[in-house]
């Protein structure tokens, strides 16, 4: 199988699925002749031509209430957000229309859309080029959500989600863009919604996470290993619907819970994932289940490294939680 | 019903007559009186008393479903008793394969397109055989296969998804077009300037339909600009005026403006200007009577088709009426339903819980 | 004391910071002449005149985003959203641009503001006339939340609200804009932001709520007592900050918690408050915190009522988690 | 440094000469080579001397920062080196009471109010000393005691703002005016449409300046309109273009609108048509190059002024960067303040964990 980084590994799934259906249009803002701000839709416009893969105005509004028009007329729209952080001048389109538009048509229209916009901080981005805002759309009934970590996943969930009827929030954590890279199935697969994956077994404690922070998470888990803690990490790729299943059956066996992402800490996914563990095995649980997260303040700029939950955060709440 | 061909529409719109028309400030075909005031387009008798038969329909059933409103029968309903001139005279403007994007005061226009009276009471009434599963206010309908979209509250969202249906079906070299309804207070909203940019850079082949019910009260907290049709200027898009009780005017107006889309001219902005039914006018300019008239004078209407007509019409909605207030409540799994293709884990808890 | 509703109250309020100072300003759509969609700024135009009373275009974009011109400039609008629901389209301005001016610009400038909107069901609303977005700006550093149950507190609330130096959601429970009546203090006084207020007090359950629900909660604890289950009832009143200290207190004493509110139940506050309790009381918990909220649907029109969280579905939730 | 009073102001804008140029297509001032190409309004020279050096300052630091960039010592910095004629010819045509709106491309507008090049740098290192405390990026700068508000990266939102400070300007009877600086693209966002709207109802005193920085090429993407100027007509806001290469033609047509607003007619759109340095025009059209020409045809400017000036910016800026680089990183426990007035219980738990 040939390596390839995220970058590669995304642009290569748009690239086949728009030589398979011919639906699918890319749209955004530089998308087309510049490629994309990180170069992941570079080449398409030279190869699919300028009415499927669309240089926009500057409107994120415009760019999602636009492609909801083009699903309901049956196309397969992949608009790019250039930043994840710029997402809500079309934060109305996607919460007020988008996720409501199959239930209040009463089932009769759907709006397979998937939005594809890089998250997370790490590159000097400040609070407009680093932020985390899955939250903001699992909170609302209607959406999907999905978030990988390796060039793998992210091929294999961005086919799943192009092909899947209802829409779905692509978040492409931009700080491994590049930097993890991995082997890629060549041509066709797709990788399932709503199932995470066991990175790495353990008995001791179950560390939950996704995107960039999975690699801090398994450095941690390496280091804790080192104290005698045996961590069992999970990469919950798709961040809505919740694999249940994984995360208590994992539970169930160290009793142990810690919660990573970089998102800021309240209403984030780690308190709903906290208290979906209260609900499903209360009574297996033998420590306080802990979260490392971003903190309640807006993204920092010089500070960035001391606001991420990084490894050097994550192993003292690993050892401590075994230990508790 | 709607029976406009594209031929048809272009016919009508290409003559020099027409053209001529859309420059004039604000297009008129009939008096308040029905009489012709200006030089009409070719108009077939038999297309105008249809539109006159499903004005009439939208009427009837817009006025009961405000009666139930105020019985406390049904939610809150706002309907456009009084617009059928806009909201039915552009719907026979359209081919069926065109789509209409309607805000949520015309439901009535999947009655001019074919829909059934009692589905249009069953959704009012939001029970277990609404269209839309009792999951939305009477103004939030959706009717797929008549290609009208789901109506729905937030200001304005409707129309960029007119224009990118429109663009869609511009990529596929499909010969459709798309019709948004807004009042004239969305042009303040910002979908409006999304749509309006991107119908303009893109060609798309959408109508955008402004009912300024306002008039002839100018709207000072909107805009300080003398119309809403100016504002096309700053998005090269045309905007055209016409009056908005006529509903010839309306016909002949949102024609000429599909026609251009079709020829992949792009999209115009109309703006409709409508004296309300209860205002100082709206009796004098009612747009039912006014074509009522112009089909008396034309030999194309009498009193009896009309006593005809209102028995009819009073039979098919009672019916309708007593069939939706009977029907059984959505039940409550149902709830549950189409948030999702398929029932999510956490989600089954819920409904199961 | 006067006996008012919550419009009344709301409305006093307003009239009287008016008075006192005359940076205040009420911005909105159909706020003026109109006195707003529920009658709250009634008789506000009439007393101030346009240039402090404005109707304005409709676009809540606009209107939250000139209200922070207006504050910079050393202002306090109290721009009025007609529903919660539609603040969408100025979501930007209020999370990108409200919550972070102060952090950004090195605390040189603050954005108070006070951003007034009926939230709830139970009116016939459907999904846009009904829902509960909090958690969506709590999640974003930089606002407080507030929502009051009673006439008392929307009124010291909103002096408090219009006075802090930080902007503030305030939630208006619609559902008992005119239902909850009660003595509210003539003149200026105010409610502390912060702090949450124990309703009723009890020794088995505590019952974490807010807004319209509060009385859903009372009633369900009346009928818990019957069968002999003695709840402790608190109105949060301020949803954030988090008023933890008499949240962990009660629990410290009843060691059972149930929370209650209209808003879809996935990264709700619900989940905030059940997470913040594992941390701060894991080991006085003796039974699994539960949540009685609204479902991950939009709100539905039709069935309403079996959507909300009414006593119905509290109360065996109190019994169940006193008897687990 | 901002002398500008309004009364100057005033004269400038409404000598007949003045106000003829507005009606110019393109108004300009000095041809590439430096001379006058139209009836000039009264300019003193010692403001035109003052408005060089300050755009000198602000290339020289724009130069500066864009190499400690590529060096890798600060974060990414876009500056606008070629449109100093925008930038400082706007600033100076303010006065100090006056409000500035910039975008991330600006920070060079407080060292034209008296912000220091030390302040500048500090803040570029997001060091301990800079003004925002290390929290935004180079480009998202702030000085409340220059009323500077914070630039962001959010594309749009400062419209508003400027619209919405001018608009309590107003009501509270202060000769206040707001001008918000953003690029072309800007115009396809949601906050224009808002601003211009807003702007055009309440007759808010703003200045819109638009940098039209892809000219002379089309912005096919944003608009299919021939200029952005025009696009005030949709909102009753004028609109000018000018020439955003040629300082004088900035200053003159942004203290027109300036008096404008002043005299509450409300706000203006100008478009500044800037060829930017490293296009085909740029070097030969470089404002710097043209201003210079210009003082030196009339003695107020010297080769051997030009080599002082460049002398000292050369060592103020040095000395700036030395200190900027050896300032401390702000603590850490600074991440937690300025989220609100007092610290929370939560972020000190956060803060003290
Ligand atoms: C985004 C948004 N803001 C506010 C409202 C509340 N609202 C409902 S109808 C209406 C007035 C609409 O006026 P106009 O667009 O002219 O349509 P009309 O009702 O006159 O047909 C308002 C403000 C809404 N539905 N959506
Ligand atoms: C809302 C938003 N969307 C996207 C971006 C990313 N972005 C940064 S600058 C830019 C282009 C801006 O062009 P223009 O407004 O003409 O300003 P210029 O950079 O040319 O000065 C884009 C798309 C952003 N900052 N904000
Ligand atoms: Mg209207
Ligand atoms: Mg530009």
């Amino acid at each position: 199988m040939p390596q390839m980084n995220m970058v590669q590994a995304i642009n290569d799934a748009l690239r086949l699925e728009m030589e398979r259906d011919d639906r699918v249009v890319v749209l955004g803002e530089d998308v087309g002749k510049v490629g994309g701000v990180f170069r992941v839709t570079a080449g398409l416009f030279d190869a699919f031509g300028g009415e499927r893969v669309i240089d926009t105005p500057l409107s994120e509004g415009g760019i999602i209430g636009t492609a909801v028009g083009m699903a309901l007329y049956g196309m397969r729209p992949v608009p790019e957000i250039q930043f994840a952080d710029f997402i809500f001048p079309a934060y109305d389109q996607i919460v007020s229309e988008i996720a409501k538009y199959r239930y209040r048509s009463g089932g009769q229209y759907g709006c397979p859309i998937v939005i594809r916009t890089p998250v997370g901080g790490g590159i000097r981005g400040g609070h407009y080029h680093s932020q985390s805002p899955e939250s903001q759309f699992i909170h609302v009934a209607g959406l999907k959500v999905v978030c990988p970590a390796t060039p793998e996943d992210a091929k294999g969930l961005l086919l799943a989600s192009i092909r899947d009827e209802d829409p779905v929030m692509f978040f492409e954590p931009k700080r491994i863009y590049r930097a993890a890279r991995g082997e890629v199935p060549e041509g066709d697969f797709t990788v399932e919604i709503g199932k995470a994956r066991v990175v790495r077994e353990g008995e001791d404690v179950t560390v939950i996470t996704y995107g960039a922070m999975l690699y801090e998470a398994l450095d941690a888990a390496a280091k804790a290993e080192a104290e005698g803690v045996d961590c069992e990490v999970i990469d919950l790729r798709t961040l809505w619907p919740l694999d249940v299943d994984t995360i208590v059956a994992s539970v169930e066996k160290t009793g142990r819970v810690v919660v990573v992402h970089e998102a800021p800490k309240s209403c984030g996914l780690g308190a709903e994932i906290v208290a979906l563990i209260n609900e499903k095995a209360f009574l297996r649980l033998e420590a306080p289940p802990r979260r490392v997260t971003g903190f309640d303040t807006p993204f920092p700029y010089t500070l960035e490294m001391e606001y991420l939950p990084l490894s050097h955060r994550i192993l003292p709440a690993l050892v401590e939680t075994a230990r508790f | 019903m709607t029976t406009a061909t594209r031929t048809q529409a272009d016919q009508g719109t290409t003559t020099r007559g027409a053209d001529e028309a859309m420059r004039e400030d604000v297009v008129r075909v009939l008096s308040a009186d029905g009489e012709l005031v200006s030089d009409a387009p070719e108009l077939d008798d038999a297309l105008v008393v249809d539109l006159y038969r499903a004005m009439a329909r939208a009427r009837a059933c817009d006025l009961r479903a405000a009666a139930l409103r105020d019985e406390g029968r049904i939610g809150a309903y706002d309907g456009s008793a009084g617009e059928e001139a806009t909201t039915i005279g552009s719907t026979l403007a359209l081919r069926d394969d065109d789509w209409i994007f309607p805000t949520h005061r015309e439901p009535t226009v999947a009655l001019a397109r074919g829909g059934s009276v009692e589905a249009f009471f069953h959704h009012l009434f939001g029970n277990a055989l609404d269209g839309v599963k009792g999951r939305q206010m009477p103004g939030g309908f959706a009717a797929r296969s008549l290609r009208i979209a789901s109506a729905s509250a937030p200001v304005g969202t409707q129309l960029t998804h007119a224009v990118g249906l429109a663009w869609a079906a511009r990529i596929r070299k499909d010969d459709v077009v798309a019709l948004a309804h807004f009042g004239e207070r969305a042009t303040s909203s910002g979908p409006f300037h999304n749509a309006m940019n991107f119908a303009g850079v893109f060609k798309t082949p959408a109508v955008m339909l402004c009912r300024n019910s306002n008039w002839p009260q100018v709207s000072e907290t909107e805009t300080i600009t003398d119309t809403f049709a100016e504002k096309g200027i700053a998005y090269g898009v045309p905007g055209v005026r016409c009056d908005g009780n006529d509903p010839l005017a309306v016909l002949r107006v949102v024609r000429h403006a599909v026609a251009r889309a079709a020829r992949g001219e792009g999209t115009t902005l109309v703006e409709a200007l409508a004296h309300p039914l209860d205002g100082p006018e709206g009796a004098r300019l009612d747009p039912l009577v006014r074509l009522r008239n112009y089909l008396g004078l034309r030999g194309h209407w009498s009193d009896a088709a009309q006593a005809e007509l209102d028995e009819s019409l009073q039979q098919e909605i009672d019916q309708a009426v007593a069939a939706a207030s009977a029907a059984p409540t959505p039940p409550r799994t149902t709830m549950f339903d189409d948030v999702f293709v398929t029932l999510p884990g956490h989600l089954r808890d819920q409904r199961d819980a």
